[in-house]
């Protein structure tokens, strides 16, 4: 297999985490604006802005989050998102990365990470008791993590996620302040979800672009 | 002091130390209180690390009562429970219960020596779910 | 502007604005809002003339929905809507709600055009009785 | 009859408004302290404050009230009273004065008054949506108008009024700041009851001692 690949039946090998992170956070500081626009809609218009200050906090700290094992790094880079995004946005992805950290494996083959990414996803649902279907972030991740366990590309699970975003237009929130306009979220994206979408876009070019 | 804390989350600083003036103008000095707002970078919003330290500053061994205004409020203090860890994240209740309003009816509970159990008791009887 | 105006009638001036706040968060400039809170005189309480003026610069043909905090806000701003008087009393709704809660879910219905009846009841929903 | 008491049978002679508001905001100022603590033990603690700011805008207005007709001057009192109290007493005291002054005559006999004063309690509980047995000042209010209504003295209607008040303090809040005590609420007087007791004791002196 290539190095860096998500080949569905070898081990993952190792990506460079500083240049995930940067990734990360060259997506969310461009598309910032879009973020917020989106979350102006159907929310309080701070969604890019809470996102940004997050994933700039984590690259100003991407050489010692590098320095650590997988899995302490990710529950590292949770725990920044926590501390530092400020919306209800910090502590679902803080809580994603943080139980992504805690369940992942130093060198993760790929049934490990299609465990760990299951378990992560269940624990942002928990943390925001929400699930699939109510138009939050949740209606990316999970899309994602099937595409993940059917063994797609990266390149096909970043056309997942952004087909799953779009998918969050015709959806009526039920969770997050979206749900406080009823019917009138209807016809709208979903900015958690357009970010999840962002990232995970960023996550394989960055993966594949290393390979 | 033995009675219950009371700790005030919401997005905005003004609300949080609005609502902990009127708690303090039932309860005096007679519950240990402390109030927190906005995302820490001038915005509305709520920090975690800011909650982390008014549940610090509200600390009660009798243990604490977070009252949340808006999702975001709630689910960071969720958050700041569950890193401040145990022993102390069982004896921390984060209320369904309206802000200020809650604020007012658990602190003048807890001025009276209610347990964590009443005091909470109190604030959700203002929420109708 | 023909969207229902809200007011926020706050014991605390810190509270009133700083839920003002958050509802300009929401909606913008989509809904007519003001806010008032303390007694006139530095401390705590409400002013029914205060009130008034609140209502007068949140007006709206559509009518204006209220959001107080404790008792004294509450029977305040119903004395102040019985001096507005006719037309306008009948206009003029005070909502059984909790007041940072009920004003961001009422202005948020607010915005979307809804009616005064529909506002209150989003509002109403907050509550438990 | 002796001009200026509350003789059953006869009219009511004219008494000095002038005095009555002074004997009234006098009474207030005395006991600030007093109705501040009771309510401090079972409310907010600003009750003497809110009465007084109250009672010193009307007297500083006494000559333009007094030189209305009593209707008239009731109302305005009434009036005063609402746009300065700034706690719940101001519209229910308020509300007091105001319905007074609607339902009195401008030379008011004995019956006149017992109507109007028993249109203005009614007034005060639907202001508050409160009834007697709540322990506020309704609980006052009611006793003194009974009194009046059975001819008593001025003497004893005042005794009425302490007693009245006395009487709160075993009951249980169920209106007002108070009732967020529940139990604790037993065992401290009302302090808006206390106010009325106050203000009953000042207008019985000042009509008798212009007898
Ligand atoms: N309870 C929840 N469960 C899952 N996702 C949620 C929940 N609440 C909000 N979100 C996600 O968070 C996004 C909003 O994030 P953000 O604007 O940063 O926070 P806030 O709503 O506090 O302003 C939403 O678009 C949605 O995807
Ligand atoms: N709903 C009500 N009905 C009748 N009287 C009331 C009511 N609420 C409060 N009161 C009276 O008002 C008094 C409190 O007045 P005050 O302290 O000035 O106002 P606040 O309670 O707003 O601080 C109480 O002692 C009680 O007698
Ligand atoms: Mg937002
Ligand atoms: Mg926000
Ligand atoms: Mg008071
Ligand atoms: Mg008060």
């Amino acid at each position: 297999m290539s190095p860096g690949t998500l080949d569905k039946t070898g081990t993952m090998d190792k990506v460079d985490l500083k240049t995930l992170i940067s990734a990360t956070a060259d997506t969310i500081a461009a598309h910032a604006d879009e973020l917020t626009a989106l979350d102006q809609a159907i929310g309080d218009g701070d969604h890019g802005l809470n996102m940004k200050r997050g994933f700039e906090a984590v690259r100003a700290e991407a050489e010692a989050f590098a320095a650590k094992p997988l899995p302490e790094a990710l529950k590292a880079i949770g725990t920044k998102l926590v501390m530092t995004v400020g919306g209800a946005s910090g502590p679902l992805f803080g809580t994603l990365f943080m139980a992504l950290g805690k369940g992942i494996s130093a060198e993760p083959d790929h049934a490990n990470l299609e465990a760990a990414f299951g378990k992560a996803i269940e624990a942002v649902a928990a943390r925001g008791k929400s699930q699939v279907g109510q138009k939050t972030m949740l209606d990316v991740l999970k899309p994602v993590h099937d595409a993940v366990l059917q063994g797609k590309t990266g390149a096909e699970i970043a056309d997942v996620a952004d087909n799953a975003a779009a998918a969050t237009v015709p959806m009526k929130a039920l969770r997050g302040r979206a749900s406080f306009l009823g019917d009138r979220s209807i016809g709208h994206m979903d900015a958690g979800g357009r970010s999840v979408a962002l990232l995970v876009r960023a996550v394989v070019e960055s993966i594949e672009g290393q390979a | 002091m033995s009675n219950v804390g009371i700790v005030i989350v919401s997005h905005s600083p003004l609300v949080a130390e609005g609502t902990a003036d009127m708690v303090r103008q039932m309860v005096g000095d007679e519950v240990p209180l402390a109030w927190c707002g906005g995302n820490g970078h001038g915005g509305l919003g709520t920090n975690v690390e800011a909650i982390m330290g008014a549940i610090d500053k509200a600390w009660s061994e009798a243990g604490v009562a977070i009252l949340v205004d808006l999702g975001g409020a709630e689910t960071n203090s969720e958050m700041a429970v569950e890193m401040i860890g145990e022993p102390r994240a069982h004896k921390i209740i984060v209320c369904n219960a309206p802000i200020v309003e809650g604020a007012v009816m658990a602190a003048t509970e807890a001025s009276g020596g209610a347990s964590l159990r009443e005091v909470v008791a109190t604030a959700h009887e203002l929420s109708p779910s």
